[in-house]
This record gives C-alpha cells, structure tokens and sequence, in this order.
C-alpha cells in the first residue's frame, strides 16, 4: 500500500452507513471541461483526510465524445480501480449504458434535462434540474456549459456529506489566484448543494466522514512527479514530440523548469525544444548527452518506435540518453488513451543487433520523482540509453504519495575525464575497461585538452574510438558491453518484495499493475491466505530476483500486456525456473481491478486456498 | 635538415589540423573538401578542441574522421545529423560545428531534418558534398540527381531533382551558399565565412564522385562544373584584425560584409546585379541557371537577422553541459516550497 | 550437407597430395576489379565438377581498403569457412598480416612488385611478377589495374591443375556475350599460366582433378535466389532504400523482373519504387499490401529499425507486407559489410505494443527462392507482415544449390472476396473470425461492391473495422491476432531435423550457421561421436519445434549473435525445458568455421565422446 | 410524405456518399471540407468503389472516417500517409485517390515524404487541413504556425512557418493550390479540379481550429480568413460533357484549363496579371502576400506535362492488385531456362 499511516473513520457512524469507501463515477462528454468538477471532488475528499484516487478514462478526442472520470474513496488507502457503487450520469450518449453498469443498490445522480428513461428498481435516482438550476447564473455559452458541471458537485457534497468549505478549498486550490474563476464556480456549488438540500431526500448509504490518513501527504501526477524528479536530477536538454499521454510529462517538465532553473542573470539553464518529430526528438537527446548535458524525452509506442535506430546508436556509441516512454495500449495507434504495459519486451532490446538497455518500472509518484533523477544517474553512469516506463494510468492520473525525499546523493555523473585527467593517464582510451566493470571513461567536447577528442560513430572501433573491422575489435567491445550490461544488474533498483510466511503464492509483477494486486492480496490475507509479492522496479534484474524466484516454487507473473513480455525476460535470464514462471497477462486498456486479479489469481491457489476464498 | 613546420596564432601546425588518412577514392571531390576544411582551420587560428565536427552517414560522412584530428566528432546516423547537431549546440553553444552531409544524406532521407534544422537556425557550417549519387551504397540516384540522367548501375532518373540551396531559402535559412569542390579557394573563403554566421550556413558543395558519377553530362561532374560554372562574387574572408586587401574595384562592384563576429566577407561581384539579400530574388536566379544549365555558385543569400536557436533560446554564457551541479539541482527548500503546493 | 551426390575425386592421385580440398585466400584491395578475378577461380572449380563455394570478405570502402576473398574447394561438399592454405597476397598493405594468418606447411602466391619481406620458413612462396608479365599487356591505366589480377589466375590455374579451357569457360560465363573482354581477360591469365609452366617449380601438394560433384547444381548468391522466389511468388511492388547487404536483393528483383515480368502489351507488371528512406520503404509496401499486390523491401538492421512502426502498423490492421532483411553486424551502423544473426530478437517483436511476427530463416540458395514466394503466400494467407532473415553471407556469396523447383502449388492469395462473395455473404466483417483460425476475410480497394469498403486504421477497432475503444473489443480483437499466429504455427516451414540413434548431443541452430555445424558433425561422426540436428526454418515454433526439444535432454543451441537470441524465445516459448536450451551465441562478424564449432560443442559433450574427440 | 432523395448519374444520393457522424469539434474548419468531399463526390458522380481515402494522424486524418463511407480508406500513421498512398496507387493506379492530411502531419513528421511523394508526382488529391496547430494533441505549433504567435497552451512561437505550397512548388509539383475552408465553393470547385489532375494535387486549405488556433490575430483563424483572403481567380469546373457556362466576362479575365480526362477548369481571374504557369512566379506571389498579410488562395500553379508516377513505370491499363496468377507467376519453361544460365 502506498500510504501508510491510516487511520480508521469515525467508528460512530450509522449502522449499514458505507462510510469512506465507494467508487464514483463520473460521466460527461469530453470538452466541457467536467475535469475541474471531478478534480474539486477529488481534491476534497483529499482535503477530509480521506484515502483517494481519480482515474481519467477519456477517449481520444478533443471534444464531444463520451468520457469518465472514476473516483476511489477508500478508508482503508486502496486505490485500484474498482466498479463504481455511485453514478453522475451527465452524458445522454452513454446514461444508457452508465446506468446498466451500476450493480444492484448502486445510486444514480443525474441531470434531469437528459430524461433518463430508466426503470431499475434496484438503485436510487437523484435527478438535477441543471437547466433550472442555471437559470438564475449570469453567464453565458460556452462558459456556461463549463459551469453546470459544478452542480453535480453540489449535489454530491450535500448527499456524501462534504463540507461547503472544503469544497471551496478544492477549488482555490485548482484556480490559484484566479478568484474570479473559484468565486463563478462555488457559486453554482453552493446553489446546487442548496437545492440539494431543500430538494433531495437521502436515501442511500454512501457517505464521507473526515479522517486523517491523508495529512502530509500530496495528490500529483505521475507525469509530473517524474518531472519534477528530472528538474532536481539536473536534466538541461529535452527534444520532444507531441504524443498523449507522455505530452503532460513535458508540460510539466517546462513548468517546473520555468520556475525552478534559471542562473543568476535569470537565463534558463536548460532548453526543451519541440521536434518535428521522434527521430527527432532523440537525436536531440542523443546529440546533447554526447555533448554531456543530461537530456531527455518522453514519448508512447508510436513515438518509442521511431526511436529504434537512435537507441541502437546511442547503446553502441555509449552515450547517456533518457528515454520516458508513458505506455498506452498499442499495437500502432491503438487505444491512444487507455493505459498499458505493452512496450516492456520492445524496449528492452529496442534496436537492431545485440543490443540491451536499462529499464525502469516506476509505479507510484514517489518512485517517479526518484526515477527522474536516478535515470540519469544511471545513464550518466552506465553511458547508455536508460528507459522509465510509466503508464498512462500513473502518468495522467492524480495519484496520492508522501512529499518527495530530496535526493542525498550528489549527481552522479559517471567518468567522465577533466582536460587534467586525460593528460594524467597519457593513454586515455574512450572505449578502454580500466576498472574491469565494462565502463569506460569519456570526454566531452569543449574539453580544453586536444589529447581529449573522440569520434563518436556507430560503425565497428577499437579502444581507441578508431574505425576498425576487426572481428576482435568488435568481439572484444561487445563483450565488455556485456560485461556493463551485467553492471547495470548491481546499479539498478532492486524489487520491492513483501515476503510472507507460510506464502502459498508468490505474485511477481511491476508498475501500476501493485495498486490491484496489493488489494487483492489484503482480501487474501483476511481470509486467510498469504501470498509473497515481488514488484521488479527494473531490468536488468539482479541477484534479489532471481533469489526471490528461486525461494518460490509457485510464482504468478501479472503484468498489462497480451503476451507476458516480463515473463519472456524472466524465463530467458532464469532458465531454471522459467516454468515456474507463470504469467496471468491482460491488456484491455483498463487498470486492473482487485477483483479481477482475485478471479485469475484463483487457478493457481491450492487447492485449501481456493476454499478459504470461497468461503471469504 | 628539416625545417620546422610554419605555426598559426595559436602555435598549430597544418598537420595538427589533419586526421587519419581518407579512405575515400582518389580524386573524390570529398577529399578536396576536407582538404580545404584543414587549411581554414589552419589560417582562422581555431583551436581543434572549439569545434566539433558531426555527419550523418555515406562517403562524405566519413570525412569528418579525416580532418581535425583533435576535435570531438560524431559519425552518427542517415540522414540524422540535424537533430544530433540541434542537440549538441544546445548542450554545448559554445563551439563551432562544422557538418558534413551528402546529397543522399540531406536530400533524400534527411530532408525533413534539415529542413526543420533550417527553421531552427541552429548554429553550424552545414555542408553538403553533393554528387547527385549515393556513393557509398555504389551509384544510386540521390534526390539531387539529375532529371533523365542515365547511370551506369542506376538507370534513367526519372524524378526531378531537389536543390538544395533552394530547399533551404523556402526554409528560411540566412546563409546559403553554392561552391564547386574544384574551386578550393571558393571553398575554403565560403567556409571561413559561414563560420561567422550565427546561425545554420548551408553550404551546398558540388563534389564530384569519381567512382558514380563523374560522366560530362553529369552536372555533378568535375568536367561539367568546369565548364558551366557561373560565379556570382569572387568570395573573401578577413578576420576582424585584418585589413581588408583586395585588387581593385570599381563603384559597387565590392560589397562587404560585416560578419558578427566582426570579421569581413568580400564579395566582389561577378554578375553586377545580384545582392545576396533577397530570398525571392535569391530562388528565382537558381531557377534561371538551373534553366540555362549554370552551375550557379557564390553566396546566394545572406541575412544575419535571425537569432540562432541557442540565442532564442536565451541560453546562459556557460554551455549547460558545463553548468555546475548545484545549478543544475534546486535547492532543497525549493522542493518542500513546490510541494507545498500539492498537499 | 546441401550436396548429396557426391563423387570421391581420382583415387589415382599420387600420395601426399591434397586433392580437392582445400581453402584459399585472395588478398587485394578494394575497388581493383578482383571479383572477377575470383569468381574466374571459384567458377573454374565449379566447372570441373568439384563442390566449392566462395565469401567475399570485404570493407565498407569504395576502393582501396584491405578486401579477401575465400574459396572452399571440398570434394566432400563442405561450404563452410575454413582458414585458408593457399593465399594469393596482392595486397601490400595486408601482406604482412596476411602471411602471418597461414598455418606452417602454407602456400603463398604474391606479386613481386610488391617486395614481401617474408622470411617464413615453413611456407612455400610463389612470386608473380606482375609488371614484367603486363608489360607487354596493350591497354593502360584503370583497366590494366583491373585485369593484373588476371595474373594470379593464371598462376593458380598452373600450380592447382585447372585447364585453361575451363578458365576460358569461367569468363565466358561471366562476362556473357561481350568477347571483347572475355578476350583481354584471358590473354593476361594465358601470359600467366605459361610464364608459370616455363618458371614455376610446383612444390606443394595442393591440386585440384575434376569431379562430377556439381553437375546439375547452380551457383548463385541468396539475394539473387530470393529475389527470384519473390518473382515467382508474383512479386509485383516494391519500395526500397539501398543499404548494404540487401542492395544486390533489389538489384537481382530488378533484373529479373526486368527480363520476366512484361504483360502482352510489353508494360512491366510490376513497379519498384527507390524509397527516400526505410520509412517510406515499408510504407510502400504496406500500402500495396493493403491495395492487394504482393509487396516486399529488402533490408538491413538500421533500416528495420525505421520500419518498426509501420510494422507495428500492418501487424494490427492486418496487411500483408514482405521484409527481407539481410542481416548484417549491428547494434547501430556496425560493421556494415559482415555477416550476422543478430536481429531475430528484435524482428521477432518489432514494433511497440504486442506484436509477433513471422519470420523465415533460410539456410541455402534453395530456400531463399522457396521462401521467395513462400513468403508472399504466408503474407496474403495470414494477413500479417512476414519478415525473411537472411544474412550477408548468404545474401552476398555465391552457394551451390540444386536447380529450384518449380512452385507447383498456386499463388495462396488467403480470404480475399470477391464483390459477389460479399453480397452473398451479407454480414460480411473485416474482422470477423468465420472459421475459427484468427483469419478473417478481407476486400481490395477497387472492389466494385461498395459494400466492400472498410476502413484500414491502427487504432482500435470492432469487427467491422468500425473505430472502436472499447476494452472488449480491444481485448477479444488481440485475441483473435494471438490465435491467427498460433494458426501460423500450422502453415510456417517446420524444422529440418536429422537424427541419429544414440545421440551424444542435440545440436540446434537456423540459417547459416548450418555449415559449418553440419562439417563439424561430419567430424564427430567420423569419431564416432553421434549427435542430432534440428535446424529451425521458422518462427513461431510449431510442435515439431517443440517435440524435438521435449525428446532431447542435452541441446546447445547455436547463432550468431551476441545474446542468444533465438535461445531466448524458445525458453520464453518452451519454459518447461528452457534450462535445457544451452546457448553457443557468438558475434565476431566472421561466418563460423567447423573448427570453432568443434571447440565451442566440447564442454557440451559427455566425458566419452571428448575423449573420442581428443583421440580423433 | 418523405420526398424521395435526388439521385445524381450514378444513382446515388448524397447520403450515399456520407459516412460515420464526425467526432471532431463543432466548427472546425475540418468539417467543412468533408462535407464539401461529400459534395463533390455526388456532383462529379464517382462512384465511391472508385475512391480510396488515405490519411495520417491528426483530427484532420481523422475525417477520412467522415465521408464516403463506401469507399475502402486507410488512416495510416502520423507523417506517413505519402509513402503509403505511393504505394497503394502503384498497386492500383486505377482508383482516385484522396489524401487528407494535417499541418502537422504534413509539415512537421511528414515533411520528408510529402515533398518526396511530389517528386514521383503519384496521383492524388492531397489536401492538407491547415490550421497552424496540433488540434489532435491540443494546440502545440505545428510548423505551419506562425512567427511570434503566441497561444494560450503553447506560448510564443520563435520559429518561421513553412508554406507547404510554397515547399510544393519547391518539389516540383504540378497542381498547387490554396482554399480557405470558410469558402465552401472555392473549396468545392477546386478539388473537383484536382481530381482530373494525372500526379498529385496539392491543396492547402487553411482549415481552422476552433479549440486551440482561432484567435483572430492568427492567420489561420475564420477572422483573419475572411478579412484577409485573396484570391487570385474564382474557380469554376465542367465535367468533360458539360458546357461551361459563367457570367460574362472581359477578353484575358478567363481562363479555361483542359484537364487530361476532358473536363476543364475555369479560372476567373481576379488578380489581372496573374498567370498560374510559373513556378518561380508563384514562388514571388506567395512570398508577396506572406510580407502583405495576404491569405492568397485559388490556383497558383498548374503544369499537367509531367507524368506521374504510375504513368513514368509505364504501368499496364489492368491494376499490378488485378493481375491473374499467370501473368503474375512466369512459366515453368522460364524458370529452368533462366537457370541454366547459372549452371
Ligand atoms: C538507415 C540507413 N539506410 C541506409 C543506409 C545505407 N547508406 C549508407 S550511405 C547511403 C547513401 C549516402 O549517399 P550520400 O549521402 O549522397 O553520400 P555519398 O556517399 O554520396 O557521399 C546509404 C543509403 C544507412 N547507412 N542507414
Ligand atoms: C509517431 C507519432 N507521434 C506523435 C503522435 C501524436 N499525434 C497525433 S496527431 C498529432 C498532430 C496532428 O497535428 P495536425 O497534423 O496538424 O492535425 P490536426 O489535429 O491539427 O488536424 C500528433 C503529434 C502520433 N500519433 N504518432
Ligand atoms: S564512391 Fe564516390 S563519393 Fe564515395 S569515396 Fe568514391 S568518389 Fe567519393
Ligand atoms: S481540436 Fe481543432 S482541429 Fe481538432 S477537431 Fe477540434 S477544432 Fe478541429
Ligand atoms: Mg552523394
Ligand atoms: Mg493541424
């Protein structure tokens, strides 16, 4: 569980009161801006103290189309998707099917002027006159339609019981200084939740209470957090190219330079240049860590697949290069805003010929802040390619997490050779193992020392740097490449793993795929069954890996792709255990859901097990 | 007795300005080009470790690897060298790129780079040694080719050819050049001034391949630029401390131009009225030689008004990659302050 | 063995000399008109009926850098590399380098001019004194470099044992009808061969007799074989961007398509479109695909790197596409002009998000033409893009090989429908699976039922190719592509698979590598030392694959690459035995010899056969 | 009672040549030209199996989906839509084909093929929905946007804007014209023209985005569309049956185009001394209007001698995608006399 300091709610609350634990979802049509609604919900739940999640699932479109926005509240800090119990219905495209998806005893708030011809009898309908509602606002168009979102904020904080106040937090919150904007919207917020409360009857169970199990705690995107982490891991270059939904990635990474690295003459110490495209984009990135500045880019698969050749390049030259690939579902263009882990196999050895690379698994914003900087740590150091790849669900989402640990460790900038140096050594080489780890020592250009300089090429060299087609030369270089790759296994974050006595499955699995499996696990556990989890948090794997995998007979390996691409890595580099390996692999471009990793978790329980859960 | 070899201003022999020996064919225009490429470096007193040198791939994207031995260079991809350049400069704005690209390279699988490059104005000597050929791939037409031109291993070319100067007025660029890889003075003064120019100087070279492409009728000929080869200025180059001194001139027939850095270019113009000042002006006349079968060469069009993208940048004196650490990481207060925000 | 009619040469031969076997080296540079001097050699041998194959090992370079060419003559029909016994040095720069390599008991021919300063002891020298012998050789300046190396053959022709006549039959061969150059060619090995007979004392044992080994054979290169399978398979587009080794591919396509591609009217039946780039390459063929023509480029490792987009593309809309891509030594630009298997991990994945492709694996000029066509027949069948990895060696180097069969079986065109099938049909979806094997049916653009339109996309899509996010049909549509490669399980080229009783050790390996592995097999044999062979001819694995490896505990699996990439997807593939598949992965650009085969296999084999072996 | 719709001479109505309901913005200049597509499709009487409709990435790439819904179409990848499109028209030169791409598409990834695809000059209506923006990604610059522009999400834009049709010129093609998606007409009748012409017909259509580039000081906005168009002719079309009829008009103020298939084109002229058959003119004229404000729009250039591509691969009347097995498979005979030669 990422947040560790829960506290229970109010043990006084009502009998059959479900309190602090509930799905929401919101549906609306995409461009009417419901996003500062749903982020003002979000937000104040957040604000109570209480455990929370949103989810945007929206489609790839820019306005018009159908769109939802998924809210976890949850006491006990879960924050995997999970079927929503109450519906907004503000979408007349998809009430329909919005309301068929609520399971019996589910509630429905609903804009009236849809006429929802609904009859189940198994929910509770609270409909909203919007039209009537507005009737009195002073505003117009466009505006307007923007605005009515608001009311189903007040009709929901009148039904959870959410304070006014804490509503107007959230949404001072969102608008900064812009009072105008917080006083329009909390206008029509305190209008609705009047009429709520003059008008609406309470008749579900669903309700909030405050809590403080999110204090000190911060609600941020993992896009942003890995940005940031860039920001403080002194990332100067970037080179990108539009692509959803590793563009918020960017927007945040100019955001926070703008405000954070400027020298003292008030010169922006970095430069972020849109490309024309992702060759591009990398070759940008690729050109400044030769030239030694730290450099990134983030992209998705379409993007990540252009870059193929430069990565090929950059592993074979050894130059550092940082490569955020925000995963959507793909093949091609695909589910552009639905999330995945389709990339992992791909990456890894993206590039014709031998060719590995670094890999990064974040799974929390924590671990993007961390993983900003590190990644160029590790490229820096290791002098290759090193690639984060997040998702789409962590990356655009709000995602709760503790303030971010200020990095200790000074940059680590790897060998790279002062003017000094190179004249100390006298037979400086560029491609030379002089400490037997596969890593060599570099030079930048602008290096005062003309003994310095080194061509940089992707064609066959010696230790020298020197062209040569040598079959030696080039046995010789890929073996210490090897020989590196085997370094970065010693470099690199080890797993999480939670080990539990007595385990009778050992669940092994990376990213944002944790949030369901750890809910699952807790459902295991109060029945009864203890399982093991390992969570990779990057390739190449190392010793406590493999040691992991050898302690366990039976393994489960659940990732978000169709065809188990961590399995495929784990049963090459473990080949003794590869059929323990076993992968429960999905990709519908949903985040999993507890109940689903519960249902293919089932199979490979024993038997006991099994019987314990049916029972639970 | 051997006599010490002749110094430049900043102590350098011409053979500290070479490299490993050419592996290109003899007589290759490339050469040629390198060969001019060492000399200017010689005369403008540059030291080897100010400047980088960076191609993409084919036989002139070796030739980085055979001149300035003591500079940083990168041999990098097809066609890509405009983005590992963009990235470079911006790592690094303070020194001087020279790129070499081919025909192939910049006309055919680099065209969207350079030209985006273009639009950028990043700072470098942009060269492309064109042939009309892939001479490394062994004679394929490039994208400069002529239109009809028959070729032994290729066939007839039935495409009409890019030019590159062209593209790179529609691009906005604010040097654009032609020279002939048989005039080496031409060569080397247009080089020289390019240097100066803040910005991205293309620099379109007829270099002939004497393996591919190399028959008379080629208009990538040796015999063919001979023979056709129309200047437009006779080109000169004075660095900032020296006089200007060329033969006589009548009334407007010189123009000078003064570089940023305070260095000259002399044009001493052959066709009286042409002014290098006007991009419409500057296409138009390509288009009459290319008609009139001239090898058009000179400065074509020259305009320093443009910022550099480094300059747009708005970059620090400092390169970025020579920021110190604690530049490069806020502090720790920032952090929580910015944090703050999100709680 | 590629030949089995093998006849044993002379038995009449005088004792201790070496008949038909042995391997030569010519050592010139680049650019100087050897290659006709050597395929003069290689197809002298030939005509004598003696099995020979030779490899040009050659720089990336124009002219002047170091190049050798090797020729195998094998009365036993062995084509692999073997260090030579005979050199030719007319190169100055190598000599040195070149006289060192020979073993003691070597013969080295060398121009005088060149002033070898050799001392060798143990080997026999022939000097050739080039200048005196042109001197009376009426042409001048390029040409008469060029045919210098015309000295060296008629030399060699005197001290192996080759008739002149065969030697005049060899260029006449070669240079077609143009007699005027076959005439000055074979005026200078004449003027050779009898200043040889006049001042020559043979003094080695090497010799040549005739044979009828090769009667019947061909001698071709894999490209030209490939190229010529896909003229025959209906080749009818292409878009293509020159990269060596796959150029002389496209420039062999040309050719033949040149001379049997041509309708009633005399138009071309087909078009080959030079490409800007890799991109567009594929891009070309894509289209076609989809336009329903059969399409193919040809490649190499960085041009696959562009192509992994639009592979990713094709694979999830479904088009047909054949990629050769003949394999040279990467990562990055490498070493452009050697020999590799390095790109079977990434082709086999290319492309973000979950994609598999087919691939070939041909071993012989045969099977580059069968593959030819088989490709393009996979390619309509599956409606998926079908990548041949071919190699340099392969691809550039002349193979015998029997004289291709003819296809007998027709085009395969797959589930195109016609304008009345799709009325007949009614609820005709492009992406419906009828029959249950993952193919759906498709239609071509041009269809004159307009109820056959439907609309390619790489996004996700329903049945009816209808624009869909739906996690369903994401999901089920994944799903159907998952059964559509297990249905190409059924219809790709299965193992060639020899195996002996008792064997010691299983031998697995694909492509090229087959030589040098079935030569060292031949010598464990002759050791007594049994072993098996499985050579896969395709991914993915079907169950012959996989029964092969279930019926044998002990299996090396043997490539050229660095890291063992092929070993890695049968492991992912087959994770049961993954532990048994035991890697001997190997990269120096260099096509394998017997002799390292034999060394690498030792630590593999039981205790008894080592001793065998060291007894041998 | 409902009225019967009208059918035109291929017996379809307009709702015939409709296709899925638009998922793009209401407003957007895109949707114009689809239903403008949808017009002339039903006025020209294709018959929509005749048609394929290609596009890249972008919400312009996305209104294939939008019109003709009978005909096959292929929504290719970002920027990659020419090579794709070369292709399948190799295939089947028989098809019309239409292209629709964005300025980002186009001008930015797809600079490359685009002006590549020109050179072979493959037949194809290649309409570029220009709005000087990413729509699809939300309001980056595209590199059609203009110098010192600033937008809300994207900030100032440092860079000079390409002019596709003045890169079009550049790569030698032969129909260049501009429209502006807020004159439906002009829209209409130049794309009929387009579709008679044998190579590729560049139409640049300032297509504005509502969500994110429609400020009126944009030069891609309806505002400044409306306030600043100029056009240089008013265009007319006439299927090769019909006679051309139009308002009076002085000597010289007309022209009439023969296209190859018969129908011709009319050209009002509304700029007196402006003649469409001058590349290096067009080029002159373009520039002009960029320094005057100008959005120049009608037909700036036309030049029907080149051939295209189809027609330079001398490519049989039977599309390569038709051909029977056995013209497709050569004989048995040639294949063992063909190896005998290797023997
Ligand atoms: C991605 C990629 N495709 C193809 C090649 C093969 N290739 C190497 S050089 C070259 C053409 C070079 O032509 P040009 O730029 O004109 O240079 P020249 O050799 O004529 O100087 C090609 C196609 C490559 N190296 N990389
Ligand atoms: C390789 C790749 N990179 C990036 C993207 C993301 N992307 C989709 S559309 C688009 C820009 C579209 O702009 P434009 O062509 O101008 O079309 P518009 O939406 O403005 O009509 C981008 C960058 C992509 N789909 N593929
Ligand atoms: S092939 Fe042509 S371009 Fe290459 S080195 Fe030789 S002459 Fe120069
Ligand atoms: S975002 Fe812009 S380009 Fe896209 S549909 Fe909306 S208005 Fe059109
Ligand atoms: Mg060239
Ligand atoms: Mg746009």
């Amino acid at each position: 569980m990422a947040i560790d300091t829960l506290v229970r709610p109010d043990a006084g609350a009502q009998a059959g009161a479900k309190v602090n634990d509930f799905s929401i979802a919101v549906a609306t049509a995409n461009g009417t801006g419901s996003q500062t609604a749903n982020l003002t919900l979000l937000r104040s739940f957040f604000k109570m103290g209480i455990p929370v999640h949103g989810k945007n699932i929206f489609p790839s479109n820019i306005q018009g189309q159908p769109t939802w926005y998924h809210i976890r509240v949850s006491k006990d800090g879960f924050v995997a998707r999970r079927p929503p119990e109450l519906l907004v219905a503000f979408n007349r495209d998809t009430m329909h099917q919005d309301v068929a998806m609520l399971e019996a005893g589910g509630v429905c708030v609903y804009n009236s002027d849809l006429r929802l011809n609904e009859g189940r009898s198994d929910l509770t309908y609270y409909p909203v006159p919007v039209k009537e509602l507005l009737a009195g606002v002073d505003v117009k168009g466009k505006i307007k339609e923007y605005i009515a979102n608001m009311t189903y904020v007040g009709v929901v904080a009148h039904l959870l019981g959410v304070p006014l106040d804490v509503i107007e937090g959230a949404l001072e919150h969102h608008f900064g200084k812009r009072q105008k904007l917080v006083d329009s919207n909390f206008e029509v917020v305190r209008l609705a939740y009047d009429w709520a409360v003059a008008n609406v009857a309470k008749a579900d169970p669903y309700r909030v209470e405050p809590m403080n199990a999110t204090e000190g705690l911060i609600l941020m995107t993992g896009n942003e957090a890995g940005a940031l982490g860039a920001v403080y891991g002194g990332v100067s270059v970037s080179g990108w190219y539009p692509i959803t939904p590793s563009t918020s990635f960017i927007d945040a990474l100019r955001d926070f330079l703008a405000k954070l690295r400027h020298d003292e003459d008030g010169r922006p110490t970095y430069s972020v240049v849109q490309a024309e495209d992702e060759l591009a984009a990398i070759g940008m990135v690729v050109g400044a860590g030769w030239a030694g500045a730290r450099a990134l880019t983030a992209t998705s698969g379409p993007g990540l697949s252009l870059m193929a050749e430069f990565l090929s390049l950059a592993y074979y030259a050894e130059v550092p290069a940082v490569v955020w690939d925000i995963q959507r579902v793909g093949p091609s263009t695909g589910l552009p805003t639905r999330t995945s882990q389709g990339d992992v196999g791909f990456a890894y050895t993206i590039g014709h010929g031998d060719t590995k690379h670094v890999l990064l698994f974040p799974s929390s914003i924590e671990e993007c802040f961390e993983f900003g900087y590190l990644a160029h740590d590790l490229a820096d150091t290791l002098q290759t390619p090193v690639l984060v790849l997040s998702d789409l669900d962590l990356g655009m989402n709000n995602w709760m997490g503790k303030p971010f640990d200020y990095p200790e460790r000074p940059l680590q900038r790897g060998k790279v050779l002062s003017a000094e140096e190179v004249a100390a050594l006298g037979d400086w080489g560029r491609y030379k193992d002089v400490d037997g780890d596969g890593i060599a020592y570099r030079t930048l250009p602008g290096n005062p020392n003309p003994a310095a300089a080194w061509f940089g090429r992707g064609t066959g060299h010696d230790e020298m740097a020197r062209y040569s087609e040598s079959p030696t030369d080039w046995e010789q270089n890929m073996a210490r490449l090897a020989r590196k790759f085997d370094t970065a296994r010693t470099l690199v974050p080890g797993p999480a793993i939670e080990e539990e006595p007595g385990a009778q499955l050992a669940i092994v699995a990376y990213g944002t795929t944790r949030y369901a499996i750890e809910e699952a696990r807790a459902q295991l556990a109060a029945a009864g069954v203890a399982t093991s989890f390992m969570r990779v948090r990057a390739l190449p794997i190392g010793d406590e890996v493999r040691d992991f995998v050898a302690r366990h007979e039976d393994l489960v390996l659940i990732e978000m792709n169709r065809d188990a691409q961590l399995t495929a890595i784990l049963r090459d580099e473990l080949p003794e255990f590869a059929a323990r390996i076993r992968p429960i692999a999905h990709l519908d471009g949903m985040p999993l859901t507890a109940a689903w990793v519960l249902e293919r978790l089932m199979p490979f329980l024993p038997e006991e097990a099994r019987r314990l859960m049916e029972g639970a | 007795m051997d006599r010490a070899p002749k110094l430049n201003l900043v102590g350098l022999s011409k053979a500290d300005y070479a490299a490993a020996p050419s592996t290109l064919c003899k007589g290759c225009g490339h050469n040629s080009v390198a060969a001019q490429l060492i000399q200017v470096a010689y005369e403008l007193n540059l030291k080897p470790q100010d400047v980088i040198k960076l191609s993409g791939i084919g036989c002139s994207s070796k030739s980085p690897a055979y001149f300035l031995g003591q500079s940083h260079g990168f041999n990098s991809l097809h066609g890509r060298m405009p983005s590992l350049g963009t990235g470079a400069l911006q790592a690094n704005h303070s020194v001087r790129a020279i790129g070499i690209s081919g025909d192939g390279d910049t006309g055919s699988i680099g065209l969207g780079q350079f030209k985006h490059m273009l639009r950028r104005n990043v700072r470098m000597v942009y060269i492309v040694e064109n042939n009309g050929v892939y001479g490394l791939t062994k004679g394929q037409f490039s994208a400069t080719a002529d239109l009809g031109q028959s070729l032994k291993y290729a066939g007839t070319n039935p495409f009409p050819p890019i030019d590159i100067c062209l593209e790179a007025l529609a691009a906005g660029a604010g040097f654009v050049a032609r020279a002939f890889a048989g005039d080496a003075k031409q060569v080397r003064e247009v080089i020289k001034a390019g240097l100066s120019f803040r910005g991205t100087a293309v620099i379109d070279i007829i270099s002939p391949c004497v393996a591919f492409n190399d028959e008379p009728d080629s208009t990538k000929s040796y015999a063919y630029g001979r023979e056709h080869q129309r200047a437009l200025q006779e080109i000169g180059f004075f660095p900032a401390q020296e006089e200007i001194v060329v033969a006589d001139y009548g009334p407007g027939e010189m123009q000078v131009v003064e570089l940023h850095d305070g260095s000259r270019m002399t044009l001493r113009k052959l066709e009286a009225d042409y002014e290098p000042s006007d991009p419409t002006r500057a296409i138009t006349r390509l288009r009459q030689a290319d008609l009139a079968g001239e090898l058009l060469t000179g400065v074509l069009y020259y305009d320093a008004s443009r910022p550099s993208l480094a300059e747009a940048s708005e970059l620090p004196a400092t390169p970025l990659s020579m920021l110190p650490d604690d530049t490069l990481r806020p502090s720790r207060e920032t952090l929580s302050d910015l944090l703050a925000g999100y709680a």
